[in-house]
């Protein structure tokens, strides 16, 4: 038998791999570590194809696979009361968490990172945050219709900030604007521990009725595997593995084309054929493709299902016809979804999606195989067992150890700080602190987001949360803030995460809406530090204890690691997302003095 | 006065949403033949005195530096035209 | 009285504006870009958004739609149209409305409570305002400033075709702060700011009275009912 | 396959906020020889087969009634580049 050695349009095929045991595979490129890769010829008992070795990388990068914070993130499923779970329809692990907020109305939200691709390129990087959140509560079946962004700069004196900032606001702006959601808030610090690693955490709210709730997995063999939306290009390679699981300093440039492009438009076309897929009942499972592109998609539709799934890879669409069979795996091109489709539906749904003017493509169907069969050009590339690349990827129990410099840290307190002396003194402190960029108006930022759109916006800028109308007839609605501050942390990263989701709590309880649910999008900086360690350790603990002492559940959220310049790592950020609900926007409390002659009280202690 | 023309276009293979969108709308108009349109800048730099060596070399840390966004987009030409001679000659 | 409103895809508060139609009274017909057919509508209204994402030039890809022939034809014909930020914008494109519409001169998008002054009230869609009435309604765009040449400038302002001016802010950079027009015989109107925002106690734009409390936007469509009531 | 590069430019006698913008940044950051940027567009058409008169007839129409808008803007050049050749020909 001959052996040919793959090259671009051939790729590396599963009995190519079997008979080349031997064959270097450049897996830590990759980002792989060796006994990562080991245990994938393990589990394969082969060597892995390119293809599966690209599916694997991506699928277990820390961004992926969470496998630093796995251990750690289970005390949000254990610490929970029953009545936490009531109102739950949908809990951690799918692509949001779903809340029942009564009238046969449900709302989905999430809050998720994109600091790396933002430091690179601002604008975009941002922007394709924004995009990736909202697929995420289109997968389950809602109208997306509000966003919120907490942000975190560098020093504002910076040469390099006004780059990141505005670039930054403009691409959530352009994105968000576009897609006609309302902006009802967010935070924005500057500190310079984030100065070459800015946080842009993207929040996005969606509201559905009972019924249209969809989940992603991949049922009933010989149903059909949809991929519609953009074009699969040669975009953002790589990235997700490489951009959100390596610190980038001086390396950074040469990874830059590793940038995503998006398209706000074509999102906006995708939500709307989305909702009318969802209305007419066409679709049986979703996902929507962010990370990890196709491998994420498949491997997890196919997990998530009762079987197999079986794909032929040249039928996705592609921008650029020159690409290879592993760069199509991997490619994160943005705007795109992979659904389930009976087959006495397909017609039906291809009618959708042509309104839309949504080009689409049948990859294949659901199987009876129990493993993720993917063939190029009639060759079998990939064939591996779904839950080895999406779920049962590697856990870390990473070391922790006290930072001792805590100690210190803890000890300088603000009480040998000179006070003012006189009036003068005090006038100027006073006016240094109003101008401080942390304490100023907003505004700049808050003007160029679209506050109006959709008519239900109940509260925005300049007030604590966010509210929007669910509902004309009843008032029925929702109310949302974020909070976290990386100072508190840093000091004492368990108090600072419980003072994080007091103040969402409050900001949210404020507006007169009831709290219900949390969403937490947790920044740190290398889990392989075992002080970040330790710190992340302390914030879900306390996390978790403390949400279930509120009696509020954690939804969903989203593990940030590597963010650190050089050695140093940001202050642990954990951004806590409370979302309340409000029986009758009506009532609704705003922040700021309303009429004259109001009373004016002090609550609490 | 001379005029230094600068094009800048969306790298080749990142997404162009704008071409995308263009290509589209033409299609529906029913052409057939353009397979893909790309858009990109035209910067028309008008200069006061002779385009010497230094003001090129100028211009062309200006375009890749700012005229252009190097993560996403290339340089693609520098020219400069003479209205006097009517010449255009590549800088870049 | 049926008024239609149009969704282009990108199309962002085709909704808005047809609950600002119900809001006003009268009956909102939901139209389609890609369609022939205005159903039999009474007025039409072209939403803001960002229509094929605003690409190219605001507008410009949705004036190529299908439908754009129908409602050629309609405001021709003296129909009442309405364009609303995106809506202006592709009005100004398919030559039915005088100038363009470019980007900012500040380069942002901006959202912000806008005070305008009605100073044609003798169109189809302003005459149930007062003359010179000084409003707020919400402003949110990023290609708002209107532009064109000095001659038609001066047509506008000597025929009185500038129809809304901006008070107070010059949020975009628009010549003479001309913030709306029509066109010679009043039918057409387009205008940056978007009314439908201002329909609704409680999410509107904030008022010396309350907060979220302005509704000035209603007249613009029970204007439109008021001048098809009249014919 | 051949190109067809249509070039759009801001009609001279009206504002362009944009060059102006990027004009003042040039001089603040020292130049003085560089008195106006313009800004305008460059459209890449990738043609599939040959470039014939009634292609270019087309696309002269789509250059004056869709990449550019007359009132506010002008088509200065549609050129043919072909990369067989390597020549450029000005169709318009
Ligand atoms: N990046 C942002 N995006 C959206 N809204 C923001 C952003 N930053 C601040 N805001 C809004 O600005 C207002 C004031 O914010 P902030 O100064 O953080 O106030 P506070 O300290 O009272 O929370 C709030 O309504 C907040 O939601």
């Amino acid at each position: 038998m001959t052996v040919t050695t793959p090259s671009r349009g051939v790729a590396d095929t599963v009995s190519n791999a079997i008979a080349t045991p031997e064959k270097e595979q450049p897996y830590g490129a990759l980002g792989l570590k060796e006994d990562e890769y080991l245990a994938i010829r393990e589990i394969l008992g082969r060597r892995p194809t390119s293809g599966e070795l690209a599916m694997y990388s991506v699928m277990w990068s820390e961004h992926c696979s969470y496998k630093s914070s796995k251990n750690y993130l289970r005390q949000f499923g254990q610490k929970v009361s029953p009545s936490m779970k009531k109102n739950l329809m949908v809990g951690m692990g799918e692509n949001a968490g779903v809340v029942d907020v009564g009238e046969g109305w449900a709302v989905t939200f999430k809050i998720e990172s994109h600091n790396h691709p933002s430091f690179i390129e601002p604008f975009q990087g941002a922007a394709t945050g924004v995009g990736g959140i909202v697929r995420d509560i289109i997968s389950m079946g809602a109208r997306p219709v509000a966003v919120m962004d907490a942000l975190r700069f560098g020093a504002i004196d910076h040469p390099d900030t006004a780059r990141v900032v505005h670039g930054v606001v403009a691409g959530i702006s352009h994105y968000g604007n576009c897609l006609g959601l309302p902006n009802i808030g967010g935070e924005t610090y500057f500190d310079s521990v984030y100065q070459a690693n800015p946080l842009v955490n993207a929040l996005a709210v969606g509201v559905l009725r009972h019924e249209d709730l969809h989940l992603a997995n991949a049922r009933g063999v010989g149903n059909k595997v949809v991929l519609f939306g953009a074009r699969t290009g040669a975009d953002g390679i790589g990235g997700a593995s490489i951009l959100a699981s390596d610190t980038f300093d001086e390396g950074g440039p040469t990874k830059r084309p590793a940038v995503q492009v998006g398209d706000p438009f074509a999102e906006k076309v995708l939500i709307e054929c989305c909702l009318e897929l969802f209305q007419q009942k066409l679709v049986e499972g979703i996902q929507d493709l962010g990370a990890a592109g196709i491998s994420c998609a498949t491997s997890e539709l196919a997990s998530n299902g009762d079987g197999g799934m079986f794909i032929e890879l040249e039928k996705v669409l592609l921008r650029d016809p020159s690409m290879t069979a592993e760069e199509i795996l991997m490619s994160e091109s943005q705007e795109r979804m992979m659904a389930i489709v009976t087959p006495d539906k397909l017609e039906g749904f291809l009618k959708v999606v042509e309104k839309w003017d949504v080009e689409t493509s049948v990859l294949g169907e659901v199987t009876d195989t129990g493993r993720l069969i993917i063939n190029w050009n009639g060759e079998e590339i990939v064939n591996v067992l779904p839950r080895t690349v999406a779920v049962d990827g590697p856990v870390y129990d990473r070391p922790v150890a006290y930072p001792t410099w805590i100690d210190a840290l803890q000890a300088d307190t603000a009480a040998v700080l000179e006070r003012p002396t006189d009036g003068a003194e005090l006038k100027a402190q006073t006016l240094s602190l109003l101008a401080s960029p942390n304490l100023a108006d907003k505004s700049w930022i808050t003007n160029q987001y679209d506050r109006y759109v959709m008519g239900n916006t109940a509260l925005s800028f300049p007030d604590d949360g966010g509210m929007v109308r669910i509902d004309e007839e009843s008032g029925l609605g929702f109310a949302v803030a974020t909070d976290a501050n990386g100072r508190y942390c840093q000091l004492d990263p368990a108090q600072g995460a419980r003072l994080a989701l007091a103040e969402a709590f409050r900001n949210v309880a404020v507006t007169g809406a009831t709290p219900v649910a949390v969403s937490d999008c947790l920044n740190f900086g290398s889990p392989e530090n075992p002080e970040v360690m330790w710190q992340f350790a302390q914030t879900v603990e306390a996390l978790s204890d403390a949400c279930l002492e509120l009696d509020i559940p954690v939804t969903g959220g989203n593990v940030s690691f590597y963010n650190q310049t050089g050695d140093v790592p940001i202050h642990p950020t954990p951004v806590i997302a409370v979302l309340g609900v409000m029986d009758d926007v009506a009532k609704r409390i705003p922040s700021g003095w309303q009429d004259e002659g109001n009373n004016i009280y002090l609550l609490g202690t | 006065m001379p005029t230094i023309v600068v094009e800048v276009m969306p790298k080749a293979v990142l997404l162009d949403p704008q071409g995308k969108a263009v290509t589209g709308a033409l299609h529906r108009l029913g052409n057939t033949t353009i397979s893909e349109v790309r858009i990109g800048k035209r910067f028309e730099l008008t200069v006061e005195g002779p385009v010497d060596e230094t003001l090129l070399a100028e211009v062309r840390a200006y375009a890749d530096d700012m005229f252009s966004n190097s993560v996403i987009e290339d340089v693609v030409s520098i020219t400069v035209l003479d209205p006097s001679t009517g010449s255009a000659t590549e800088a870049a | 009285m049926r008024i239609g409103v149009i969704t282009f895809p990108g199309s962002l508060d085709d909704r808005d504006a047809q609950r600002a139609v119900r809001l006003a009274g009268a009956e909102p017909v939901a139209l389609w870009h890609g369609d022939h057919d205005l159903h039999g509508v009474d007025a039409l209204v072209l939403p803001g958004g960002f229509s094929y994402g605003d690409y190219l030039r605001c507008g410009a890809i949705a004036a190529h739609s299908p439908i754009m022939a129908e409602v050629i034809d309609a405001a021709n014909s003296g129909m009442p149209v309405l364009g609303i930020c995106n809506g202006f914008q592709m009005l100004a494109e398919a030559h039915l409305l005088a100038g363009g519409l470019i980007r900012n001169d500040h380069g942002n998008f901006i959202c912000r409570d806008q005070g305008l002054r009605v100073e044609n009230t003798s169109t189809a869609w302003t005459n149930d305002f007062a003359a010179n009435a000084e409003i707020t309604i919400p402003l949110k765009n990023g290609e708002g400033g209107f532009i064109a040449d000095a001659d038609t400038i001066n047509r506008l302002e000597g025929e009185g075709q500038v129809v809304f001016r901006y008070l107070g802010v010059n949020p975009n950079g628009s010549i003479n702060d001309i913030a709306g027009v029509t066109n010679e015989r009043g039918n057409v109107v387009g205008l940056m700011p978007h009314p439908e925002h201002a329909v609704e106690e409680g999410f509107g734009p904030d008022t010396a009275a309350a907060m979220r409390s302005g509704v000035d936007g209603l007249s613009i469509f029970t204007s439109a009912i008021r001048a098809l009531a009249s014919v």
